[in-house]
């Protein structure tokens, strides 16, 4: 089968010679339509040609010489062969088969049980060329209506219909029970597990001895420093060892005297004599 | 003008008789409402939309009809197509309003007569329609009329090959002003001629054609199988 | 929107004198020309524009007048702005041109804890809740809880920094189901329930939760400064 035109018109189509596409056909001038032209462009599929050769009796679609059709046809294809017209495929079928068509109907051959009326089958062709004409003729129709856009417009300026979305929440009480013990219970684990001890670190202990260093020109009891400033007993011992930690490295510096008169007595803590002078 | 009819399928005795009873100032109220809606809405608004915005228990089908006859000799009209309402400009006027407007794309006469044959014919196959014309359709006629939203896939018919059905869509009602597909122009005529019979297979003897999103009976879902309909293999892959 | 004629400048007896006199059938014709025209345009149209597509001797002003008067009830009104007329839906309807859809939505995890933090420690401060928690609480799921209607502010705590305390509202009570907050299931029925299993600390309750709507002795009102409560807390947010 042929495709049909649907692209542009200036695509070239497989169908027809470029250059002499239309001209007077010789076969033609037998025709009682002399302008009888072949252009076989100008037509979507063998069908359509029919058609319009058909519309040339001159006579209503469904009193139509199927015969008469047949040998115009024919005239055409063999017109177009002459001026060496390429013809797709579709047409030299449908040629063929209205050869047959016309020898059957002219020459009533003894019916072979198998073969159909040749009547019949001139019928099923005229009825497929009404067919095709009638959708044209509708389609026409339906491309002259009113057409939105064309003839009928819409609203120019339509505000236009919103639609808001109200989230609408839903929870069950189990939900929220359960939330409520998953958490609880978690947090309730955790706090023990994550009980780690308070350190208070080296250089905590060395900071705030410096910071009290300016007021500790007598022997005073490292004990009663760290009264002041850790308060909690756990933090006592981490605070006490760390300061003593820090204490020695200050001894060492050369920043403070330290001594411990007996074991187990307080820690004595002073500033060096020379760095007081100062 | 035959085409025109069902635009103004009201007649103006009809018109009168039904604003003569006059709606009550509560139906009048449920007038205003639709009148706001439809006109704001940037597409076809469908009943259900307007319900879902409307007052409990406003009577919609009265309020509707009330005011499609009161826009009946407007220069705007309230028209209903498929199942959805809209306003739109009255089809007399188009001269004073085409100026500015371009031309919708012209179809081709393949695409116009494709197009018919889906509407008239609907659902209908790819090798119903090239019977019918007597020529292969082209890949690019059927993407044409795909893409202006008038044709839609509609399934698959119950016959070997599943071949594809096509029909038309809401969109092909609105543009050609119609208000249902038995609308179509000259359709009892095409019907009466009884020229849809013929080759065409069994079962698809009902010349009337439906566009319902219902599938008929020899008709099945798309699927999820691939359209290896001739026109669709040809797509480039990516 | 100083310049925009007002919607009702029109009197209801104007129009009604107005449109008493009634426009002719030359008027008339003009008149369906003008509704065509300025429903159709995309802008607001001017007069000139009109006059222009309009046949000669139309008399513009007069229709435009009846035109106006015939809208002025209507759900759709013909109003002039500046120089230029359109056509618009009438302002009292404006709430039907929205509607609102109720979109179902499940609180997030962390919402729906900190709402059952919310009801069972109430009054509470966002701190002692991200105290429970063990993490920040996210400006989002605290809005979240506002919207949903459950939960509301209910004064400050007489503390440094006065913060906000929280607590839940009747609403709260009638989406669970709930008489009275105190029905909420305390430790033993939680337990019962299977909710805690066996392996609390010692001392580990579960509060008596309270909504009075009166504030509690270390709660004052919230007074008018703004809720500057900061959400950028050291704890990982969830």
């Amino acid at each position: 089968m042929e495709r049909d035109h649907d692209a542009p018109p200036e695509e070239a189509t497989p169908v027809l010679e470029p250059a002499d596409a239309a001209f007077e056909a010789e076969g033609g001038k037998r025709d009682d339509e002399a302008d009888f032209r072949v252009d076989v462009d100008g037509y979507e599929g063998p069908l359509d040609l029919l058609l319009e050769l058909a519309r040339r009796q001159k006579v209503d679609l469904s009193r139509i010489s199927v015969l008469a059709l047949a040998e115009q046809y024919l005239e055409f294809i063999e017109a177009a062969r002459r001026v060496r017209l390429e013809l797709a495929a579709d047409y030299l079928v449908m040629a063929a088969w209205l050869a047959y068509l016309k020898s059957r109907l002219l020459l009533p051959a003894p019916p072979k049980a198998q073969e159909p009326d040749p009547k019949d089958l001139a019928a099923n062709l005229a009825r497929r060329l009404r067919r095709l004409q009638a959708i044209r003729v509708a389609a026409e129709r339906l491309m002259n209506r009113p057409r939105l856009g064309r003839d009928l417009f819409a609203r120019g300026a339509p505000e236009g219909l919103d639609i808001v979305s109200a989230p609408i929440f839903r929870a069950s009480l189990f939900d929220l029970l359960s939330a409520y013990a998953r958490q609880r219970q978690k947090q309730a684990l955790s706090h023990v597990s994550l009980k780690h001890r308070q350190v208070w670190s080296l250089a905590e202990a060395r900071e705030a001895l410096e910071r009290i260093l300016g007021m500790a020109v007598e022997w005073t009891a490292l004990d009663d420093y760290l009264i002041d400033w850790a308060v909690t007993p756990a933090q006592a011992r981490t605070a006490r060892a760390s300061t003593f930690s820090a204490s020695l490295e200050m001894v060492k510096e050369g920043l403070i005297d330290l001594r411990q008169d007996r074991a187990f007595a307080p820690l004595m803590l002073r500033r060096r004599r020379a760095l007081a002078a100062e | 003008m035959a085409e025109q009819e069902s635009l103004f399928d009201l007649k103006a005795a009809d018109v009168a008789a039904l604003l003569a009873r006059g709606p009550g100032p509560a139906q009048r109220e449920v007038m205003r409402l639709c009148e706001a809606m439809i006109f704001a809405s940037a597409e076809p608004l469908s009943e259900e939309e307007m319900l879902k915005r409307l007052p409990e228990g406003a009577e919609l089908g009265a309020a509707l009809a009330y005011l499609k006859a009161e826009y009946f000799a407007r220069g705007v009209n309230l028209v209903k197509v498929g199942k959805k309402w809209l306003f739109r400009t009255a089809p007399d006027l188009a001269f004073v309003l085409q100026r500015e407007q371009q031309e919708p794309k012209k179809l081709s006469r393949a695409a116009m007569e494709t197009l018919a044959i889906v509407a008239y014919h609907q659902p209908v196959t790819r090798a119903e329609i090239e019977d019918i014309r007597g020529v292969a359709i082209s890949k690019g006629t059927m993407d044409v009329l795909l893409e202006t939203g008038w044709v839609r896939l509609r399934g698959r018919r119950r016959a070997p090959g599943r071949p594809v059905t096509y029909g038309t869509t809401d969109a092909f009602l609105l543009h050609f002003g119609l208000e249902q597909i038995s609308d179509l122009p000259g359709l009892d005529e095409l019907k009466g001629a009884g020229l849809f019979d013929g080759r065409l297979p069994k079962g698809f003897g009902v010349p009337q054609p439906r566009d319902d999103s219902a599938l008929m009976e020899d008709e099945e879902p798309l699927g999820d199988e691939p359209l290896n309909e001739s026109f669709a293999s040809d797509l480039p892959e990516d």
